[in-house]
């Protein structure tokens, strides 16, 4: 038996050949390490996103999110959903709250789900794994894992919006959060408590209908991080990441830049560190190659 | 000043500022006795800490003189210092209240010489300038300080700077076995008037208190304009000792507001329009002043004063609510957000920016009994239920002085009301 | 004065002992200071020193005490003989801390301090210790005039006190301008709803109480006296006339709303649905009667929409309305939109504000108002056109920066006018103000008081009626009758509540300390008061005129009549006294001047000029104090005198300094003006009125004006203080010495 | 009168109910109290992309100004970055509510046209709810086709080193375009997501008749 079971919802972007697919692969290899066992939630469904709402209305985003709860609660009872994905986890949270709080819309819910033959009888807790991986195992823990530490690497620490806000980790703030340069510490790289852009927004799905709109703030973003010396750029999310990585080169045509700053997952950090090899971490899944971590990666492990 | 013995007819005044003061003159002075308690050293409360009065912008320490000169000459007022009421039982015209008395350290042989001050090597943070700069462990809380006798700071104790301060004295002031002290003392009316504390600026997240240094609340920059200051009244930014000329004002920060405190403190309007006017006292050709507001409360008689700043062109007003506070290279806050009137967005430097922070009842975690009934921000409303426990000043309501001397000299009445009964029966 | 026995005791403690020479000083007592009895000690604040003394006074029978030691503010639980006459000599805070410790320094601090010594043993001489007034009124009834909500408090609070109440009430019934309305704002949580008035339960309370009694249709048609002993005649309607006994008084005669009929741009006077406040309590009042729906007067019709304009004659700046906020309302006008909405949530009710005023617990009915669907728009009304049976309102949208912005086919506005005290006669109105018209006068005394200087209480600029309203906001400028309620600042229900009660104590205490002859705020418990001898009395009405608290009346022969329990002891009549035959016990003409003569003048080749400073005893004075502590220094040249207000200076005290040979007098006050800082509200300004025709008498001596210098000092001055004095002290090295030296 | 052409009254409350009724959170617009800490939160909220802010929108709305606010193209500019939220002394949840005036405004048909993420929006629900899973490649390309063939030729262009970037790192996969990611029940899917729609506007319509 695993120390720690989930239920695990790892959402569009986290598949195999998706966006975020590199996430998906740091994440198993790091679970395995820290003893967590996730187990997908059989025939999961997206979770409508944020930006879906031209056309999503109230209802029926929250029967989406309700039916991954069901499916859960079918297969995986007793466990606590796990998100990776910061639009998953916001997506189904706010579901949770909204059903929780109105009970027409908890019995308009049950009646829609009722035509995928499902039904949702307890509101499960909804976690990110970074809750996970703070709440439930804690720091000490999975600082004792390191073996590999990444000394000298100074990493600016970008938690976006949605695993902050309106949410957020408990015990953090909106404005400054600081696990993730906990994180960075953890692994024995250097952070930047400073960095003042850790909250600023990458432009959501703005960056894909209006990318002029989104790449000023994703110049800002990469831009401080390179005023505080940053190597490369940690962040939890995966539209966060996607963002701040493959439009570099964008931003660079527009503003005459030489961005080429590698923007992470920390359970990328946390495998390398791990002692995890290049591929264990999804270090092959940079647009913009992690060279320095991939040296690391490279080097034998201290036992 | 003396020290007569509480019965059910004294009234127990909870509290040292200027509505606690004011409540046991009034009784006092109408033929009541009184036991006044101040949980700091010296009288006084938050207003002793002001720099100037709005709206005549005199002197609150000119009134405390008045109020401290009636306090000498009255044998009815018992002051305990260093003093708090940790619980109190009974019911009205019947309580017993339990007072936790902290060691002075100094006995009233002390003359307020000053020679342990200068004996003594080690320094604390001076709350009365809210730890903006620090004082010698042995010292007198402030020029105006009554009791006029020093304090030894408990850090002191127990080391050799303590020896010194003894050795120092040649009065025998210095107690250093002193001890906590419990003591019970009879009432038959109890006037809460525990005032007020500003609202924790650091919980106001997008404005950076705490995590940039000339990001100052309201209550500090009246330290920094006091002539006894911290910078003897120069208005000096804490990052680098600059001049700060450039000061945005943001009204609101915590009031009016459901993830801070429900209400609107009422005073903080008047004292941002206030300390524009020290702005301009203290830098008469280039001071300059933004108010960023929702509404500017100027209320009843102060709307003059409102009226008298606007005119003032070294004054600009903003109406909105500031979004967050960055820092720019130069250490400089910088407000970023929209002005409301139009639609205009700005992004302004400013050399200090202060906060209007709002006003907490200090209430919190007192036993009282029959639990105490109080409104959603934790003032103490007027409820029969609550006995003859009564709310004075800002213990009751976000009040400006005027309001709080009168809701003080009210609760005096309310007061002497219980005694007069519990005199009639024992009559 | 036979049986004095005068003693002076000097300490050593502090480093008085170490700085000073004070076995010299005994003597100087002794010699100059002429005591019988001199004595030091080394710590004379102790147990052990106060012991001595009051073995002194016990044994030794000493009625005069000269301490010298700390100032007069320090230690003041030690040296407390309240049955003798005390002078303190200022030897620490005003000598040997502000002094610097050098040897070039010893010889003028010690000169300082024995001058000190010889002014303590001169000023005690010229005291006695005060034993209270006389003409003492032994009345326990309050006097409340107005049966409003302030009234009738005030009337239910003292009578629960123990007091006995008359309580007059010009109309027929009580209740006041809250009598008049459908409901008050709320003042517990939640905050939410319009609640009960409360005043039906307040007239019932009134009418049961046996200790009140109520004269309605009734005025004040004269009040003679003073506190303790006030003589109140209540004329009623049908012409009888009551004379009451009457200890202190309660003016709580409230407000008129501002006449909305001069606002003619606001429709206001044009349309029967354009209402003040008071229009709609009305229209309220008389739905809930009915069926509860609220109509249009003009054709009945229900009110479907219904604009609330703010502001309405308020907060102007033009000088042709009120230019200052009513404070309550914008929570009236919230209140009134949830009249409608309660109702009725489809009648559209728009607040159009430029500041939206609701303090403390009013954001949550101003959250609660939103709640309901009140609507807020910021913006200032610019036009209210009342056409048939509707009105177009034209304003000015702030926020969406439409200055042309309109609803059209508004069954009714109403019109958020302020508050207009009813203050009475203002006495102090300019003549020619009064003449030209340009500010509205109220013809009507309230309380017809029989007073020298006028039949009401003095204002302030907008009419409300005088105060300390920071620190001491109930001090009124008549003893023993206060104000409260709107007729002292615009205020709403809750607040004229507390106002009330607390008025309600202050005139408890007034006639409680009346009886006993005490002073009333800010000399609360001072036994001593004026004397005048009238021998010596020219008729010439200073007194009567200039005293702040209009004490002292004229009797058929002209000649002054002090009303001691009028009078606050700040000595203003003693100061403007022309030939000087008013003085206090323990303050008078002598007590100073004896001081002034007891310095001891260097002669002119010395260089050692001598400074007179006469220094405000609650501003100045603790301002020198606090230098000494901070340790600034400051010429050794001074001789500090404590006043109780520069309204007490009497030239004769400067014209006898500077032909002593002082070489210069400063005198120290507190700010006068429309922001006064003088804790007897006048008395700075008219020292300062009789100390600009100090000119005149320099002229007369020959000498120049820098000789005088009347200086602004506030209790912060510690710094700045000393600084003066130096700079004061440097000028008159260059005008050089007084040519009055040595004669 | 159809709901597009519906003519609000100005400064009266017809058009707040409407909203109040119709739109998501809408019943939080009155609360408003026009302190800007929205608009001055909103990350994208340079004049150019704004028109109306959202504090302005709340009070056009309370104005009456239907026609404006319902075309208006300033609430697609919302990033969903909930920094209005977190900072609203009113807590009101401005995100959703933008959200929310945006779906009525598509729903009445009012709002714009070419409006591009309005499009990505649709097609995003589309595209994720046809299969239960979100097809990336097809959802970018239908972005970029949106404008047409040769807009569509363009905007792949500009995207290209975007897109051989995620192929070679595999974080796009070519043939996403012929399959690729989806659920097992789809039937059951569309048939939840049928009756939730068929629920939702039997309500809004409920509450329009009053």
């Amino acid at each position: 038996m695993a120390k720690h079971e989930y239920a695990f919802y790892p959402g569009c972007s986290s598949q195999k050949g998706a966006s975020a697919s590199n996430y998906l692969t740091s994440v198993e290899s790091m679970c395995k390490t820290l003893d967590v066992k996730l187990t997908e939630i059989p025939d999961w469904n997206c979770c409508g996103a944020s930006i879906g709402y031209a056309e999503a209305g109230e209802l029926p985003r929250h029967v989406l999110n309700a039916r991954n709860f069901a499916l859960s609660e079918q297969h995986l009872p007793g466990q606590e959903i796990v998100a990776t994905c910061a639009a998953c986890w916001l997506g189904a949270r706010e579901t949770r709250e909204r059903l929780t709080h109105s009970d027409t819309l908890m019995s308009d819910t049950r009646e829609a789900l009722k035509e995928a033959g499902l039904t949702i009888n307890e509101m499960p807790n909804i976690r990110h794994m970074v809750e996970v991986l703070i709440e439930d195992l804690g720091f000490d823990e999975m600082k004792k894992h390191v073996v590999r530490p990444l000394e000298g690497v100074k990493i600016a620490g970008y938690v976006g919006c949605q695993t902050n806000r309106p949410f957020g980790v408990d015990g953090e703030s909106f404005e400054n959060p600081q696990y993730l340069d906990k994180m960075v510490e953890m692994v024995g790289a250097e952070s930047i408590p400073e960095y003042e852009q850790k909250v600023t927004c990458c432009g959501g799905a703005l960056a894909f209908s209006e990318p002029e709109k989104a790449q000023a703030q994703i110049k800002d973003i990469v831009e401080s991080a390179y005023d505080h010396g940053a190597e490369m750029i940690v962040t939890p999310c995966p539209l966060c990441q996607a963002n701040v990585e493959i439009y570099q080169g964008h931003v660079n045509k527009k503003y005459g830049t030489k961005f080429d700053i590698p923007v992470m997952y920390y359970s990328q950090l946390m495998v390398v560190a791990y002692g995890g090899s290049a591929k264990d971490a999804g270090l092959n899944g940079q647009v913009i190659k992690a060279r320095r971590l991939e040296e690391i990666a490279a080097k034998p492990v201290k036992r | 000043m003396t020290e007569h013995v509480a019965t059910n007819e004294t009234i127990l005044v909870v509290g040292g500022g200027i509505s606690g003061m004011t409540a046991a003159l009034e009784a006092a002075e109408t033929g009541k006795n009184v036991v006044l308690v101040e949980k700091n050293p010296a009288l006084g409360g938050r207003t002793s800490q002001l720099y100037r009065y709005f709206p005549k912008l005199c002197h609150p320490t000119c009134g405390l003189e008045i109020n401290l000169r009636r306090l000498k000459g009255n044998p009815r007022v018992r002051l305990l210092t260093l003093a708090e009421v940790t619980g109190i039982e009974g019911s009205t015209g019947n309580y017993t209240a339990t007072i936790k008395v902290r060691p002075r350290y100094v006995n009233e042989n002390c003359t307020a010489c000053g020679d342990c001050e200068r004996a003594v090597e080690m320094k604390v943070d001076d709350p009365f300038n809210y730890n903006l700069s620090q004082h010698k462990a042995a010292y007198l809380p402030n020029a105006m300080a009554y009791p006029q006798r020093y304090v030894l700071d408990p850090a002191i104790i127990g080391t050799a700077d303590a020896e010194k301060a003894k050795a120092a004295c040649k009065y025998g002031a210095i107690d250093l076995d002193m001890q906590e002290e419990t003591i019970q003392v009879k009432a038959g009316a109890v006037i809460w008037a525990t005032g007020w504390q500003p609202y924790d600026a650091a919980k106001i997240q997008p404005y950076g208190y705490g995590r940039f240094k000339n990001v100052i609340t309201s209550v500090e920059f009246e330290r920094l304009a006091a002539l006894q200051g911290p910078t003897g009244g120069k208005i000096l930014r804490p990052s680098d000792g600059k001049e700060a000329k450039n000061i945005a004002f943001i009204q609101c920060a915590g009031s009016r507001d459901e993830n801070h405190l429900r209400h609107c403190s009422r005073i903080c309007c008047m004292a941002s329009l206030k300390q524009t006017h020290y702005v301009r006292e203290k830098y008469p050709e280039d001071g300059k002043s933004t108010i960023y507001y929702i509404d500017i409360r100027a209320i009843d008689r102060f709307e003059d004063f409102y009226q008298k700043v606007q005119a003032d062109p070294s004054v600009n007003f903003i109406k909105s609510k500031v979004a967050k506070i960055t820092e720019d290279e130069h250490g400089n806050p910088v407000c970023h957000g929209v002005d409301t009137e139009g639609y205009k967005r700005y992004t302004t430097p400013h050399d200090l920016v202060v906060l209007a922070v709002g006003m907490e009842p200090s209430v919190k975690g007192i036993n009282i009994p029959g639990h105490i009934v109080a409104d959603s921000s934790g003032f103490i409303e007027a409820d029969p239920a609550n006995g003859a426990v009564f709310g004075a000043g800002c213990a009751s309501n976000a009040l400006d002085v005027n309001r709080a001397v009168q809701s003080a000299t009210a609760a005096a009445l309310r007061a002497i009301q219980v005694v007069n009964k519990v005199a009639k029966a024992e009559a | 004065m036979a049986d004095i026995k005068v003693a002076a005791y000097i300490c050593k403690g502090c480093g008085l002992g170490e700085r000073l020479d004070t076995d010299a000083l005994v003597k100087i007592a002794q010699k100059d200071g002429k005591v019988p009895l001199a004595k030091s000690h080394d710590f004379l604040c102790n147990a052990d020193g106060v012991a001595m003394i009051k073995n002194d006074i016990a044994n030794e029978g000493v009625t005069h005490i000269m301490i010298g030691a700390c100032s007069r503010r320090a230690k003041t639980e030690a040296f407390n003989f309240p049955e003798n006459a005390v002078a303190r000599a200022n030897l620490r805070e005003g000598v040997v801390w502000i002094r610097p410790d050098t040897d070039e320094a010893r010889e003028t601090t010690q000169e300082m301090a024995e001058d000190y010594i010889r002014m303590g043993c001169a000023e005690v001489k010229a005291m006695t210790a005060p034993a209270g007034n006389p003409n003492t009124g032994g009345s326990k009834t309050l006097l409340v005039v107005g049966g409003g909500v302030t009234g009738m408090t005030t009337a239910i609070e003292a009578s629960k006190t123990g007091y006995s109440v008359v309580l007059v009430e010009k109309s027929g019934a009580l209740g006041g301008w809250a009598g008049k309305l459908y409901k008050r704002t709320p003042v517990h949580e939640p905050y939410k709803s319009p609640a009960d008035t409360g005043v039906a339960d307040l007239v019932s309370q009134v009418l049961a109480d046996s200790n009140i009694k109520l004269y309605l249709n009734a005025t004040i048609a004269k009040t003679d006296g003073a506190p303790g002993r006030f003589v109140v005649d209540v004329a009623t309607e049908s012409g009888a006339t009551h004379t009451e006994d009457i200890g202190a008084i309660v003016q709580a005669t409230g407000f008129t709303l501002y006449d909305m009929n001069k606002l003619p741009e606001l429709g206001g006077g044009k349309s029967p649905n354009v209402v003040d406040q008071a229009g709609l309590e009305a229209l309220a009042s008389a739905a809930a009667a009915g069926d509860g729906v609220i109509r249009r007067p003009s054709d009945g019709a229900p009110v479907k929409s219904v604009v609330f304009v703010q502001c309405a004659g308020q907060r102007d700046t033009t000088g042709q309305h009120l230019s200052y906020c009513s404070g309550f309302c914008c929570n009236a006008s919230i209140k009134q939109a949830m009249y409608f909405k309660d109702v009725n949530p489809d009648v559209d009710t728009t607040i159009i504000y430029t500041d939206l005023r609701t303090p403390g617990n009013g954001e949550d009915f101003y959250r609660s108002a939103q709640e309901k669907g009140v609507i807020f728009t910021k913006g200032k009304v610019a036009e209210v056109m009342p056409m048939g049976n509707t009105s177009t309102v034209k304003f000015n949208d702030l926020i969406l920066g439409d200055t042309d912005a309109s609803m059209v086919d508004v069954d009714l506005v109403v019109l958020a006018t302020g508050q207009v005290p009813n203050s009475g006669v203002n006495i102090e109105l300019p003549a020619e103000a009064a003449e030209a018209g340009t500010v509205e006068i109220k013809p009507i005394s309230i309380l017809n008081l029989s007073y020298r200087q006028g039949p009401d209480v003095p204002q302030l600029k907008q009419g409300f009626t005088d105060s300390h309203f920071i620190c001491f906001p109930y001090e009124t400028r008549r003893t023993g009758i206060y104000t409260a309620g709107p007729v002292r600042r615009p205020m709403d229900i809750a607040q004229a509540r507390e106002d009330a009660t607390g008025a309600a104590l202050k005139a408890i205490q007034a006639l409680e300390n009346a009886e006993l002859g005490r002073a009333a705020h800010p000399r609360s418990g001072d036994l001593s008061f004026p004397k005048i001898r009238l021998e010596g009395c020219t008729q010439c009405k200073r007194c009567t005129v200039e005293c702040p608290f209009g004490a002292i009346d004229e009797d058929e022969k002209r000649f002054p009549v002090v009303n001691e329990s009028r009078c606050r002891r700040c000595g203003t009549c003693m100061g403007a006294c022309p030939v000087r035959v008013i003085s206090f016990d323990n303050y008078s003409i002598n007590s100073v001047g004896a001081q002034i003569k007891a310095v001891d003048i260097p002669d002119e080749f010395s260089e050692k000029p001598r400074i007179l400073i006469l220094a405000c005893e609650n501003d100045a004075y603790p301002a020198l104090d606090m230098a000494g502590m901070s340790r600034n220094e400051y010429s050794a040249f001074v001789r500090i005198i404590p006043i109780r207000c520069l309204g007490s200076v009497n030239t004769i005290w400067i014209t006898d300094a500077l032909n002593a040979g002082y070489d210069g007098v400063m005198l120290m006050g507190c700010k006068s003006g429309d922001e006064y800082q003088c804790h007897f509200v006048k008395g700075s300004e008219l020292g300062r009125v009789r100390l600009s025709k100090i000119d005149d008498t320099l002229k007369t001596l020959n000498l120049e004006s820098e000789r005088v210098r009347d200086l602004e000092v506030a209790i912060t001055d510690i710094e700045r203080v000393p600084e003066m004095i130096n700079k004061y002290a440097a000028e008159l090295v260059a005008v050089g010495p007084s040519p009055f030296k040595g004669f | 009168m159809s709901a597009n052409t519906a003519v609000a009254e100005k400064y009266r409350n017809n058009f707040l109910k409407e909203i109040e009724e119709q739109v998501e959170m809408g019943d939080w617009v009155k609360m408003c109290m026009q302190c800007g800490v929205c608009s001055g939160s909103c990350p994208t909220n340079f004049q150019s992309a704004w028109e109306h802010p959202p504090q302005e929108l709340f009070m056009m709305i309370l104005a009456g100004k239907r026609e404006e606010v319902l075309t208006s193209s300033s609430m697609w500019n919302c990033t969903s970055c909930y920094n209005c939220i977190v900072r609203c002394p009113r807590k009101l949840p401005i995100t959703h509510i933008m959200h929310g005036i945006a779906e009525y405004a598509h729903r009445l048909g009012m709002a714009p046209k070419m409006q591009p993420t309005r499009f990505f929006s649709g097609l995003f629900w589309k595209n994720c709810t046809h299969t239960g899973r979100v097809n990336e490649l097809k959802l970018s390309l239908g972005l970029y086709f949106k404008d047409g063939f040769v807009q569509g030729v363009k905007n792949g262009m500009a995207m290209q080193a975007v897109a051989i970037g995620l192929l070679k790192a595999r974080r796009l996969n070519p043939f996403e375009l012929f399959g690729g990611h989806k659920c097992k029940d789809q039937t059951g899917i569309q048939a939840m997501l049928k009756k939730a729609y068929e629920i939702e506007r039997s309500r809004k319509t409920a509450k329009m008749a009053g």
